[in-house]
């Protein structure tokens, strides 16, 4: 099964990577490495497309299941829908960029691509876990090589960040490994079952998704930035080198919003109903929080991360509204956020290696000296203003056009709070992208800084394409995801 | 009339035993003191398994076998406890347990 | 011929000119990109006369009115079966003539810049951005999805957005481009709410299929049910899309941007900044003008505004001395006359006088002011300044700009026989039948108009001699010819029998000027231009007795009112410091603080108990022994 | 007639093994048979290896003797643990051993507290229990005193020793009770005759306290800091892990078995202790400089979470215990063999000594990483499933909100965990430990940690074949 090799690859490759002795082989064999993941993940979804055809449906498909921990129910069950599918591509892209973005990187490095793939391990298994150990597995081993590329790599306060990061996480994983207890022995005729599919199908009792579902929700809600969880991202993200950056605002958030979706989708549907008002009443408080915070920052990466608040706060938005529309926002979102988060966090990088400042005052008029990367600057910044065309418009409008459909008042206004974020948005990315890039030009410790070398030049261009397919083509998305959400029984929408 | 001696009085005279030990080891500032009161606690202990024995299931030596068991892993005990506290002697030239709070917090 | 093949062909155009000129061309051949970018331009325009003269002509009318074609209507983004944003073309009389001036006036304007752009740095990715903003503005005209037209309007916004700072190395350009953005974006968010309201009630985003609906629910929405906060939906939706549309159209108070908007270059405001854009507005009311119909107090407030702004936006520009600037203002004050007439539309009667004179006047509107503005460009780009007071006397200089200028001015000052007078006594007719005291706002205003027109006329080609530093001649045909088509245009436009073409219906709607209605609006503005020849025909003290005699007043109107100071208040110190900064600090000392505070408090109290392993081998015994007693104690008590 | 008496000395295989190396190194010492150090390690380890070996063979049911000794399956393999961890340890020793006089002592000091622990693993009877309780506790005092040179060595002994037999002047005199209530020593009267009534409550505490001072839970623990630090690394690592296993091996016999109609009350004790444990252990962490201190507070969190799972359903419960010991031995041995190697080589012992190790020795530093995350659980090490079972089986219990408090614990661990690993990786720093040379058995022992700590995990045939020998246990 060609599922299988999703998780074969990176292991190989970080075998491959730690069995090499020259060091200048390293940085070609974790490319190829993950280019061969990205055509195994292309070979998957063909594969999915034709299975799914045939089902005519969204259902998750492509199943392994081995038994594992036998004794526990454990079993190895791995598959893909169609929201997997985008977000397995997502990560291949996201990878794939920040390899090359760390092409120079000269320091420990194989350690360095080592920990990177391992991180995308943790995330592909993640997408496409079933059984809810297996989840639980990936997402952690996701966490510590973010702790180790923050406290290796990193700058600034980086061992108070990366353990303040790493700390939270895994405050959240207790909970959610509570949660994963709770659904595990209250399940209906005493099962004990970890497969979600199969917990979707027995549907858990009433008062069980209520004790629980806070569990997972904070769980999952931190990962995502959950206001008031958020704070590790301020922290967390500008410590990190750039692909570190990149993978943790591109990738990592985005595992708790997929863990969101499926808790929301298939574990707990009637509890989501419950505590919805919370989650918009969060959301919509994070959206416009985070906005604002970032509308002061005066580093270049604190602005993105806090802006990262902000635009999960879209996901978690859409999840809450539980609208399929809305939900299928909710996974663009997703999508959308980790390209242009990536690209902002890609470009961010290069600025900051060649005027050694991230600081916005400091900088001005970067576009004569570098034009490619201000070009890259500026689109990651008016696809986060939501400039249609590219990817941010077309999810926000989703989650938009999805909220509304909820004919509450109250989430009606808290859907306007949202929008208003645009605003803010805009001020933001004007701010950064009218200082740093445009005005007077300055004199920096490089006395001419140069443009995008052409490994800069390949990530920039990766991501971008990536944006601008999600923005001007988002019906090739909208395939995968739409019957996947559809999928679901409709009870659980209101 | 003649007085019985009951197992209560025995269990009392071992408990007493007993915590006059474990008095002796919280406030002998002396080593071997020290190691007397354990001895001390040890003996009430056995005390009370001879008496468990012989007042309540005496059709069995289980008691009286583990009293001799405990004596000679006393004796053990304090075999080895001397030769640590002689080794100690060494450095300090004393005996004293304060001479031993070195490693703390 | 396929209209939908032409539409297509026509919005492709400008779009591939400005990724082959932003990607590939763009940098290295940099004449060529111009030149390509026009050539494109002209074809597109080409190509929208076909269209108009096919619509207009070849189909003509359909039962006595012209009927509405949606040729393209594709699926982009789909959310519900209902709901969805589609790649849909609209084809009816307002969107045909939008899309002659659009590509009209563009042409106009790249034909010009090529020679008055010439020897920039980034000459090249200029013209990629005009096509941008033709691509936009085209495809916001022509877009048959509420949802699209929204894209396109925010394509709209950000090449207006790259066009304003494409000087991005002078601060003030930066900061007006971002001003303008976010100005816009503000009301932008009030549009998008509108939509998502509208498209809730109507369970579309289809333009034609809302309208639809909406009529059909009409009195099913105005019941209790469908309030929101207070208000009806319909309210309220109708007036989140006014806000939008004000916003784009500079409407107070939402107008603060389009003044500073004038540090792009020349001919970039004369498209943008005069004749497209900022009407967009106003097309969007139109394009909704049966929802917008059926809430009368919707439409009292667009007319208010409109008139307030007119009148406010020339009071102003009495005052202005950057050419510019004036003409800015001046565009604010006839955008409110459009909303104006759109606002006192007489639905009752059924005439729907106000939807036709708006249309023609931005129509005409369109022609004169891109002369205007052209001709500014052509005098700047002669004097290298913008301001009137270092002009004068340069009528021999540049003939032909004068004589085109000239011939705008009296347009727009409403005199006959030029195309400013027909439509501006539209408007003030439609005013007159329907609010009485907007109609005289409307006619104080003209005669304003006329005087802060005639001011900027005498102030550069008359007033004193020419300045020996002013040596340099006309700019090139290139420059001369849009002036000399436009100055055609602005003569001739006048006499097309719009509402033959244009009306609310689609039915034909004469608009008939009347003698003795005209007396009145046209003396004034005679008075208004004579008293602007007494006081700048020649060099005299006149004027600075006067601004010395207005005193205070005269520096309030000079500060433009003090807008932009109350927004700068209201945007820096409220919002980025009280809210920003507020915010900010929360999450640092209070969210954060938390966190770390719990960490902090952790290691306190590890530290507080750090005595209990004291070292000392009989106090160990004794917590040992207590602990038994303890959990004894708790044991026994428990059982 | 031979094979008759060797079929019924079968079930004595692993301690008879022991026994063995005991006499021919006394007898070696008595002759003066001065062997190389280096030959007599080697021997020495292969018959652990064989001893770990031989609890695999032959043992697919259970034996009796005598109501005084009993091998079972999972007896077996709890020994097999124990012997292997000693081999380990004793690998791990190398340097230590190679240039200390009493190598002989050693070993005969080790192997009788490791039969002590097979005694006490396969006791049925109090008294056989007693005898193999003290006889893996008394040497261990001996061996703690093995710097002979450090003072702080004695002092260790001397706690150790102190603390030790008051402890077991408890657990006798709950013994005694145990005695007098039930009337027998045999496990399986006791069981049977046990009922719930203040004395035998009062004799099962005093029993369990006695038991709870060898797994040092908190408030039994204060002597683990001290002796741990004082004592020689291998000797802590010895202490940390062979010792606690065992003990804890036994209490899950006790616990589910002996004194199962006492289940109300000691569910109620082991709570309160696991919670008082893990919380104390964590803060005492928090702020150790010592390395083996540090690794001592960490063991008593560890104790404290193993705890959780005997809460929990007997058969998942002693799985669970059992399997993470397993995990123990090995993350426990990455980072204690790493340290032994540090502190013979160069006498380092503070984690600030640790600054910049990384740089010099990226072998060691990853062996240590990989140690440090297994005991935080962190995936893909084995600690992960090993913590993951446990917290899994005891949230079976009515506790869950305190385990939920236990968990988040976790993350207070996590901290002082990386607080090591962010040392490890410091970037500038002037006193960096020189490259080590890794003898080979160190070297090979590292790798068989760091296969276990991997492969214990993510193969999960281990946690199956472990849950299949618990099932036959009960």
């Amino acid at each position: 099964m060609i599922v299988n090799f999703l998780l074969i690859v990176p292991l190989l490759t970080v075998l491959t990577l730690l069995l090499v002795k020259n060091e200048q082989y390293i940085k070609p064999i974790a490319l190829v490495g993950s280019f061969v993941q990205l055509l195994v993940i292309i070979g998957t979804l063909i594969q999915y497309l034709g299975a799914a055809s045939l089902k005519n449906n969204g259902a998750m498909l492509l199943q392994t299941d081995v038994n594992w921990f036998a004794p526990l129910h454990i079993h190895y069950h791995i598959g893909v829908d169609g929201i997997s599918m985008v977000m397995l591509l997502l990560t291949a892209l996201i990878v794939i960029a920040a390899i090359l973005v760390s092409w120079k990187e000269a320091f420990l490095q194989k350690e360095f691509f080592i920990l990177l793939i391992l991180l995308s391990f943790g995330a592909y298994g993640f997408f496409i876990a079933i059984d809810l150990f297996l989840m639980f597995f990936f997402l952690e081993i996701a966490v510590v090589p973010k702790f180790l590329l923050i406290l290796i790599w990193g700058s600034g306060k980086k061992a108070y960040s990366a353990t303040k990061l790493v700390l939270m996480l895994i405050g959240a994983s207790a909970l959610l490994f509570m949660g994963i207890v709770g659904i595990y022995y209250n399940q209906p005729n005493g099962l004990q079952s970890l497969n979600m599919l199969q917990i979707a199908q027995m549907q858990l009792p009433y008062h069980v998704q209520l004790t629980f579902f806070p569990f997972l929700f904070i769980g999952f809600g931190v990962f995502t930035a959950l206001f008031p969880f958020h704070t590790w991202v301020p922290d967390g993200h500008p410590a990190a080198p750039t692909a570190g950056s990149m993978f943790l605002a591109g990738i990592s958030m985005k595992l708790g919003g997929y863990g969101l979706l499926r808790l929301v989708m298939l574990l707990m549907p009637a509890a989501a109903q419950f505590y919805a008002p919370y989650i918009i009443l969060l959301a919509a408080i994070g959206i416009l929080y985070g906005a604002f915070a970032t509308m002061v920052q005066k580093d270049l990466k604190y602005m993105n991360a806090y802006s990262s608040i902000s635009h999960c706060g879209f996901v978690l938005l859409g999840i809450g509204m539980l609208t399929p529309v809305a939900l299928t926002g909710a996974v663009l979102q997703m999508v959308s956020h980790g390209l242009m988060t990536a690209l902002f966090f890609a470009a961010i990088g290069m600025i900051y290696s060649r005027t050694h400042t991230r600081i916005i005052e400091e900088m001005g008029g970067l576009l004569v000296y570098m034009p490619f990367i201000s070009g890259v600057f500026i689109l990651a910044g008016l696809a986060s203003l939501g400039l249609p065309g590219l990817s941010g418009f077309t999810a926000e409008m989703t989650v938009l056009v999805g909220s509304w459909q909820q004919p509450v008042t109250a989430y009606r206004v808290a859907t306007i709070v949202a929008a208003a974020s645009i605003v803010i948005t805009a001020v933001y990315v004007l701010r950064a992208i009218g200082t740093v890039l445009m005005g007077k030009g300055k004199i920096y410790s490089d006395d001419t800084p140069t443009d995008a070398r052409w490994y800069e030049k390949w990530a920039g261009i990766i991501l971008v394409l990536g944006i601008l397919v999600v923005g001007i083509m988002p019906f090739l998305l909208l395939k995968l995801i739409s019957p996947s959400i559809l999928y679901l029984p409709q009870s659980i929408f209101k | 009339m003649m007085q019985q001696i009951t197992l209560q009085h025995i269990l009392l005279l071992s408990t007493a035993l007993f915590f006059i030990g474990v008095f002796g080891l919280l406030t002998r500032r002396n080593m071997i003191a020290i190691l007397m009161s354990i001895e001390l606690m040890l003996n009430s202990v056995n005390i009370n398994f001879v008496a468990f024995n012989k007042y309540l299931y005496p059709e069995k030596l289980d008691g009286v076998f583990f009293f001799l068991f405990v004596i000679t892993v006393a004796a053990a005990e304090a075999a080895v406890a001397i030769a640590i506290i002689i080794h100690l002697y060494r450095y300090n030239k004393q005996i004293d347990v304060s001479e031993t709070e070195e490693m703390r917090y | 011929m396929n209209e939908g093949l032409i539409v297509t062909f026509l919005l492709c155009l400008p779009l591939s000119a400005f990724v082959v000129i932003r990607l590939f061309t763009g940098r290295r051949w940099q004449i060529f990109s111009g030149y390509l970018s026009t050539l494109v331009l002209a074809l597109t325009t080409f190509f929208a006369f076909i269209m108009a003269w096919q619509y207009f002509f070849v189909y003509g009318k359909m039962d006595g009115a012209y009927a509405l074609f949606v040729p393209i209507d594709m699926n982009w983004l789909v959310f519900t079966n209902d709901l969805s944003i589609n790649f849909s073309i609209i084809i009816d009389s307002i969107s045909v003539m939008m899309l002659l001036v659009v590509s009209f006036i563009s042409l106009m304007v790249h034909v010009f810049s090529l020679a008055y752009m010439k020897g920039e740095q980034r000459y090249g990715y200029y013209f990629a951005y005009l096509s941008l903003f033709t691509f936009a503005m085209l495809g916001l005209v022509l877009s048959g999805n509420l949802f699209e037209l929204f894209m396109f309007w925010e394509l709209v916004g950000i090449s207006s957005y790259l066009l304003i700072g494409f000087y991005y190395t002078k601060p003030s350009a930066v900061a007006a481009a971002k001003k303008a953005f976010l100005v816009t974006r503000f009301a932008d968010f009030g549009f998008l709410i509108g939509i998502l309201m509208l498209g809730g009630v109507a369970n579309n985003f289809d333009i034609v299929q809302m309208i639809r609906s909406i009529a059909q629910q009409q009195a099913l929405w105005e019941g209790a049910g469908t309030s929101f906060l207070g208000m009806s939906v319909l309210t309220w939706a109708c007036l989140l899309l006014f806000m939008g549309a004000a916003g784009k159209s500079a409407m107070f108070p939402l107008h603060i941007w389009l003044p500073d908007a004038m540090e792009g270059p020349t001919p970039v405001s004369a498209l943008i900044h005069a004749a497209t854009m900022v009407v967009a507005g106003v097309y969007l009311i139109a394009r909704f003008f049966p929802v917008f119909q059926m809430d009368a107090t919707v439409l009292y407030v667009i007319a208010i505004v409109g008139a307030g702004t007119a009148l406010f936006a020339a009071i102003i520009a009495c005052t202005q001395a950057d050419i510019k600037r004036v003409l800015a203002f001046s565009t604010i004050s006839q955008i409110g006359y459009m909303m104006l007439a759109l606002g006192v539309d007489d639905s009752l009667n059924g005439l729907h006088e106000g939807y036709t004179a708006a249309m023609f006047h931005l129509f005409t509107h369109a022609f004169f002011k891109s002369l205007l503005f052209l001709g500014a460009g052509a005098i700047i780009h002669t004097v290298h300044t913008n301001d009137m007071h270092e002009m004068g006397g340069l009528r021999k200089q540049m003939p032909v700009t004068h004589i085109s200028f000239l011939i705008a001015c009296l347009a727009i000052s409403g005199i006959p026989p030029f195309s400013g007078f027909f439509s501006k006594e539209a408007i003030l007719s439609a005013a007159y039948s329907n609010h009485k005291w907007l109609y005289a706002i409307g006619v104080v205003t003209a005669a304003i108009t006329a005087f802060y027109m005639f001011r900027l006329y005498f102030s550069i080609f008359w007033n004193k001699p020419l300045s020996p530093v002013f040596i340099k001649k006309e700019g090139s045909w290139l420059i001369r010819i849009p002036l000399i088509i436009l100055a055609v245009l602005v003569l001739i436009t006048g006499f097309i029998p719009f509402g033959n073409f244009i009306s609310a219906n689609g039915k034909p709607l004469p608009l008939e000027v009347h003698f003795g209605f005209s007396v009145i609006p046209v003396s004034l503005s005679v008075l208004g231009i004579f008293y602007a020849a007494v006081l700048y025909y020649q060099q005299n003290n006149l004027p600075a007795l006067l601004e010395k005699s207005f005193g205070w007043f005269y520096i309030t109107i000079r500060q433009k009112f003090y807008i932009d100071e109350v927004y700068l208040f209201i945007t820096h110190k409220i919002v980025f410091n009280v809210i920003g900064n507020t915010t900010a600090w929360i999450d640092k000392n209070i969210v954060d603080g938390l966190v770390n505070w719990s960490a902090g408090i952790t290691y306190q109290f590890s530290v507080l108990i750090k005595k209990v392993q004291s070292g000392k081998i009989q106090q160990y015994v004794l917590y040992f022994l207590l602990g038994v007693l303890c959990l004894l104690a708790v044991v026994l008590y428990n059982n | 007639m031979m094979h008759y008496y060797l079929h019924l000395l079968l079930p004595f295989k692993q301690e008879l093994l022991l026994l063995m190396a005991i006499f021919i190194l006394l007898l070696l010492q008595i002759f003066g048979k001065k062997l190389q150090q280096e030959w007599t390690m080697q021997w020495v380890n292969l018959l652990l290896l064989i001893t770990v070996l031989a609890g695999f063979w032959q043992v697919g049911y259970s034996t009796d003797v005598n109501a005084m000794f009993q091998l079972s399956p999972l007896n077996a393999f709890e020994k097999s643990v124990l012997a292997f961890a000693t081999y380990l340890i004793s690998l791990q020793a190398y340097n230590w051993l190679l240039h200390h006089e009493q190598i002989m002592e050693f070993y005969v000091l080790l192997f009788s507290s490791l039969l002590g622990m097979f005694c006490m693993i396969s006791a049925t009877n109090l008294l056989f229990f007693y005898v193999g309780l003290e006889l893996s506790t008394i040497p261990l005092a001996i061996l703690a005193n093995f710097h002979l040179q450090k003072k702080q060595s004695s002092e260790a002994a001397f706690k150790f020793i102190v603390a030790a037999s008051f402890a077991s002047a408890l657990l006798l005199l709950g013994i005694s009770f145990l005695y007098g209530s039930a009337g027998s020593i045999g496990f399986t009267e006791i069981a049977a005759h046990l009922i719930v009534n203040p004395f035998s409550i009062l004799a099962f505490v005093l029993f369990f306290t006695g038991l709870a001072f060898k797994i040092s839970i908190v408030p039994f623990h204060l002597w683990t800091a001290d002796v741990y630090q004082g004592s020689p690394v291998t000797v802590t690592a010895f202490l940390s892990v062979v010792s606690k296993a065992s003990v804890l091996f036994v209490s899950l016999n006790f616990l589910f078995s002996v004194f199962h109609s006492l289940e109300p009350v000691w569910h109620t004790m082991v709570l309160i202790l696991l919670l008082l444990t893990i919380v104390t252990g964590n803060l005492f962490a928090l702020r150790q400089q010592n390395f083996k201190r540090f690794m001592a507070f960490s063991s008593i969190t560890q104790i404290g979470f193993i705890l959780i799972a005997l809460l929990g359903q007997n058969i998942a419960g002693s799985a669970a215990v059992v399997y993470f010991m397993v995990v123990y031995v090995f993350s426990n041995l990455c980072v204690f063999g790493v340290i032994a190697l540090v502190a013979a080589t160069t006498g380092k012992e503070k984690i600030e000594d640790f600054k910049g190790f990384y740089q010099t020795n990226p072998f060691l530093a990853w062996v240590l990483l990989l140690g440090l995350f297994s005991l935080a659980g962190i995936p893909p090490t084995a600690g992960f499933f090993g913590k993951f079972f446990l917290l899994l089986s005891g949230a079976q219990s009515n506790y869950f909100g305190w385990i939920t408090f236990a968990a988040l614990n976790l993350v207070v661990s996590l901290y002082y965990y990386l607080r090591v690993v962010v040392v490890i990786f410091h970037r500038e720093s002037a006193a960096v430990i020189a490259p080590i040379q890794i003898p080979k058995p160190v070297q090979f022992s590292f790798f068989i940690c760091m296969a276990g700590v991997i492969i214990t995990g993510v193969g999960s045939w281990i946690y199956t074949y472990i849950y299949s020998l618990a099932a036959t246990a009960f």
